[in-house]
């Protein structure tokens, strides 16, 4: 933890980052979570089928996505939006997937927020919890052998962990020395059931990494400037060949699970309002603040601009239809990708369903 | 008796058996203080406790794998898999552990657990929480596969799987909780409160393992189905007015074969229908087992209608799934022969 | 032109995609320095250096993860799994993730990753040395599945394999590394080096996927098998002098439909073998297809001749191998209508 | 470790045990040596497909086996026979399984060695290399949950803790506290590859639990009176239900991994000669010798006896038959067990059998 309860940044942890960084980090926080709400607005509204936000967790994808290069390949769960957010990625790509609408271009084959980009260094996003961790290490132990001197960054949630990929990611990890950092998104919850549902009451998870010769850290996930830091000294260990990292990040679902989820029903009412840590986005203007680089004007215009600007990409992306209103893609081109080239027998199902049969 | 939705008679049947045997015991993730994603097992931890009712840790493997353990040790443990998309990492328990574990200790040792596990499409879930695997588990010698269509038969047949002494996999039609969902996604539901179905006793009944239901009988084509597709096939018969006898499987292995080989000796043309995908699905097997069985009575080719062989595309939801329209046009085909 | 028994025909291949594409790798357990425990990748690792051949950690899931991940990077990794039964820790990543790769991007990413792996029994492997899962992995979609019969199809196949884009399991039948075992377990096996097929080219040449053999013509009955059973169907032929046309289909999926359909529309009647469990094995696929599409010309039933629903047992392993007697009596009865 | 090189027991962990304890655990050893040696002679002659020795790792299982109840339930990999032979199981009854022949209990549908015996407390061997791991967890929840006072033990292969069910089976174990002993045999080998490619160079094995949150001891495997003590505090700590502990044996493959394997082509040949950690049969010797209980004479006494015990059962069980001579179980009974009624299905195909169909 860097951060203080005051703003304050210290120990000797703390990044050097000029306020520029620093706003730029605030805003990408910021739009995370305006897009975030709006979208849970629009899936309320029947314009798509789901929705998964972010809300307090902001810190953890954004500032980790500005500490690392921007062609390093991350390997994200669905909760870390914030990471195309942080890499200047047009919001109207993601809502269009978010829309499975006629400009998505995943063709309308995902569930929503199951982002993928090749160009934003984004890896597809897999409903099957954990495998992205293992597939990273993968990665990472590919770009070494290529003497390639871009890292992989990965996500999983804490109940992700006991997943056997988590297993293997760490094993083979330590194994080949891969060039990766490991984070552990530790938020508390696991849709219904708190973190020690995977052995995280007895240890931390941070702890996990040390049984595997791996370094670990244990960081205050809410505090912009302790995820910053981390991340680049583990991004600087990974790059010098030294191996991978764990980084336990300790934050919390200010939320719902997803739009599909009642959190009331399993956890105390104000436990989300007592909001543990605080909040990401607060904690890091009241530090911009604290050093004379932000106040509240600025904030208040920054946060009506950031509204305006979600709303507009809104509006472009809904042009190019919505889940419930269409338009999409031709149905026909479900058929396509399955394999490279389509074989036989799916040309034949393509006929039979064209001519509905 | 009372009314239930397929929920509801679920967690009847959990409950039921919970009470009557200390040796069940019911997990998964989110299954215990929450009661599941889907309710299965509302209010089961508050009534039998948190050794017996219990969430779990994220790891399909571990949950199969301690469930084949406590079976070992003479638990009937039922485990909820979230969704059967996700069941995968279980596999190798399933498959190497539970399925084998009394032919290679000749009776020595058995598992006798029930997988329960939600299926199939029609909610928008994607490519992740929309498939039917049913057709890797009904390929491996010693799992039983059981899939209801209706609150009566999912409680009795649950009530029959757990107390099996066989490791049975129950794939539960996550679109037909709440209704008789026939396809026709343009329309609401009928709820099970409404549908004969929907009664269901409060006490304790078996629907036994292994016995088909026909569940319309006719003379001009017999459909096999399970699951979803029941009231697909219905629809479909009704709304192209063809004397269709559509056959419930209710159970996959051991299948009742007697049940199907009679009807389509007696109409001599069969369609199958089923929301996996084509290739290799069960429903291979129903056709080859039909046209060794039925060879000389078939009067035109068996029909198959499925998913088609691609994930499950999340906008393309109902192009994908195989509704009344495909079924009623297999059905014209296999009459107008 | 060189002599090799399959082991070196899939070395030779592996070897020659190593030489020509620094993107590919291999790896897996045992297969680095010791060269694999069937010897597959001998000397491999000494050619290529090793970080593009070595070895890996008990963890099938882990392979086949990594693997798809280096795919993801670009690279073509060719991993062995030590025994087709131990594949299940590793269908996660197989099913969920490899076969939907693509798809799920819309072709952004892709996973040409290639699964080696030994399969089948003959070996007194008991239950987990001998298994053959292919049927499992033909319903997915997304999946190609390849199984040889011999060196020349084997190391042509292979290339072609790692060479595809596509993630592509490739099925080694074991009991053939050393010769065209017939089933005759009682009989010494003739080496490769005295068979047609033990002929194979040093160089680089491709067996395309998606391509079956006619290995036997004949007009009485269509045999379809794969892997070991070509061996065994045609000394069956052999044995009962009945004139079947036997046809190795190479690659499961995508399936040469074609030459299939042609063989059953001239014989009228078909025979399909292999060694995995019958029930929803790969054969009830092939017999659903042929019913349908040559359900005019076929005049007895298809018959299945395949491994018992059951594991594979130690002692019993040539009751429960489908050898040449059933496979004869089976064409026999084919013909005999 | 307790044994040191005079074959003095030092430190706090050395166990009060009564020489004729030491002289049962000699025995049972060197009864398992002597077991191995014959087996793997038969199989050469063609009597068996397949075997697989424990030379060198007999006190790993001897005596833990000594150490815990007769009544525990014993998770063990092919290479723990000792537990058996230190629970007097006949040797009789073991050759049988591993001849397949009319006196095997699993009717021959097991490979060699795959023994399996509810009475003696030890769970079917799997194939599968760590399934019984997550599985001994889940017997010691049901254990722990029917307020049963056994408890459940445990064994893994170093090479085989890099598969999921080892995570699961920590995870599950610390979750839930269950009532087990998980050892690890770290025998430095598996097959080829060193104990490296499990992540074991990185750190030790033990750490793994520590990392969970479970107690973990690192012991000299080839001690039995470290292995004594460290399995009977374990097991005390379960019975307590205070949950489970983590023991990796320091161990040594001395021999090739079984009879298909030749360890010449990846290890060097001097190594396995001079014998890592040292013989543990020789080292509880030298220990019985130190203290005045034992002596040479003795010692060459107690190997003839065991040598003919060998002999004798072995003719025994050669009388019930062979693989290679027969005679075995009715072919007919491998459509037994499938399930515990024969469904129409396995009648139908038994009938095709029988008929040669
Ligand atoms: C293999 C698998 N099992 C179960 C699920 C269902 N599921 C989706 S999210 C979730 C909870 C994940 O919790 P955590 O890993 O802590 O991530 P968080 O949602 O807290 O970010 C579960 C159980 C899944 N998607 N995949
Ligand atoms: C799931 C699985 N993968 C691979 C194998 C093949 N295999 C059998 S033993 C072995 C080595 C095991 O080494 P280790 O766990 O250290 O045990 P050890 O043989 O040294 O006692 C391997 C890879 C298997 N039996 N099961
Ligand atoms: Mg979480
Ligand atoms: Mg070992």
């Amino acid at each position: 933890r860097v951060l203080d309860d005051a703003g304050e940044a210290r120990g000797e942890w703390r990044p050097e980052l000029s306020p520029d960084v620093l706003r730029r980090g605030l805003r990408a926080m910021m739009l995370t979570r305006a897009y975030d709400e709006r979208m849970v607005r629009v899936q309320r509204q029947g314009k798509t089928s789901f929705y998964m936000k972010s809300t307090g967790e902001e810190a953890v994808a954004v500032a980790a996505a500005m500490a690392i290069d921007r062609n390093d390949m991350c390997f994200p769960t669905y909760r870390q939006q914030g990471l195309l957010v942080a890499r200047d990625w047009p919001l109207r790509d993601m809502m269009n997937q978010v829309y499975s609408n006629s400009g998505d271009r995943l063709r309308g084959r995902q569930m929503p927020v199951f982002y993928s980009s090749r160009e934003a260094g984004f890896f597809s996003i897999s409903g099957n919890l954990g495998t992205q961790y293992s597939q990273a290490v993968g990665w990472a132990m590919a770009s070494a052998a290529s003497r390639d001197s871009r890292i992989a960054a990965a996500w999983i949630g804490d109940g992700a962990t006991a997943e056997g990929d988590f297993h293997y990611a760490l094993t083979f990890a330590s194994v080949y020395r891969a060039p990766a950092i490991l984070n552990i998104v530790n938020n508390q919850w696991a849709i219904s059931s708190f973190a020690g549902f995977a052995g995280g009451e007895a240890t931390t998870f941070a702890a996990r990494g040390l049984a595997y010769g791996l370094p670990s850290l244990r960081v205050d996930g809410n505090d912009f400037l302790a995820v910053f830091a981390a991340t680049q000294w583990a991004a600087a260990r990974a790059r010098a060949n030294l191996g991978a990292t764990v980084i336990e990040l300790v934050t919390y679902r200010a939320d719902g699970h997803s739009t599909s989820d009642d959190p009331s029903r399993y956890r105390a009412a104000d436990e989300a309002s007592a909001w543990p840590l605080g909040d990401p986005i607060e904690r890091l203007s009241r530090h911009l603040t604290a050093i004379g680089e932000w106040d509240e004007v600025r904030h208040a215009a920054l946060a009506e601009e950031l509204k305006e600007h979600v709303r507009e990409e809104g509006r472009a992306s809904e042009a190019l239809g919505t889940l419930g209103q269409g338009p999409q893609h031709d149905r026909a081109s479900m058929f396509d990708d399955v394999y490279k080239e389509m074989p036989a027998h799916l040309r034949r199902q393509r006929e039979q369903m064209l001519e509905g049969r | 008796m009372a009314r239930m939705n397929m929920i509801q008679a679920i967690n009847s049947a959990m409950d039921i058996c919970l009470a009557n045997d200390q040796k069940v015991v019911v997990f998964g993730q989110d299954v215990g203080y929450f009661g599941g994603v889907f309710r299965a097992t509302d209010r089961l931890q508050e009534r039998h406790g948190e050794t017996r009712v219990f969430d779990a840790p994220i790891a399909e493997g571990g949950i199969i794998a301690t469930a084949v353990g406590m079976g070992a040790y003479g638990m009937r443990p039922v485990v909820e898999i979230q969704f059967a998309d996700y069941i995968y990492p279980g596999t190798d328990q399933l498959i190497s552990e539970a399925a084998r574990l009394r032919y290679r200790t000749a009776g020595e040792w058995w598992s006798p657990i029930t997988v329960r596990t939600p299926y199939g499409g029609g909610i928008y879930g994607g490519q992740t929480h929309s498939q039917s695997p049913e057709g890797i588990f009904t390929h491996v010698a010693g799992l039983k596969t059981v899939i209801p269509s209706n609150p009566y038969d999912a409680k009795g047949l649950l009530i029959a799987a757990i107390e099996d002494d066989d490791p049975v996999l129950f794939f539960e039609p996550k679109r037909l909780y709440n209704g008789p969902f026939d396809g026709h996604h343009d329309r609401p539901v009928t709820a099970w409160s409404k549908h004969p179905a929907g009664e269901v006793p409060e006490g304790h009944y078996q629907v036994p393992l292994g016995k088909a239901a026909v569940v319309r009988p006719g003379s001009a084509v017999t459909v096999l189905v399970y699951g979803t597709m029941v009231h697909v096939a219905l629809a479909a018969a009704e709304e192209t007015g063809i004397d269709a006898e559509v056959i419930d499987l209710r159970t996959l292995v051991p299948l009742d074969l007697e049940t199907i080989v009679a009807s389509v000796d007696k109409t001599g043309c069969c369609v199958i229908v089923h929301e996996a995908t084509l290739t290799c699905g069960f429903g291979a097997e129903l056709a080859a087992l039909v046209q060794q069985h039925c060879f000389y009575s078939l009067e035109a080719p068996i029909e198959r209608v499925a998913g088609w062989d691609t994930p499950y595309p999340h906008a393309f939801e109902w192009d994908y799934f195989p509704g009344p329209a495909r079924v009623g046009a297999a059905l014209r085909r296999a009459v107008e022969r």
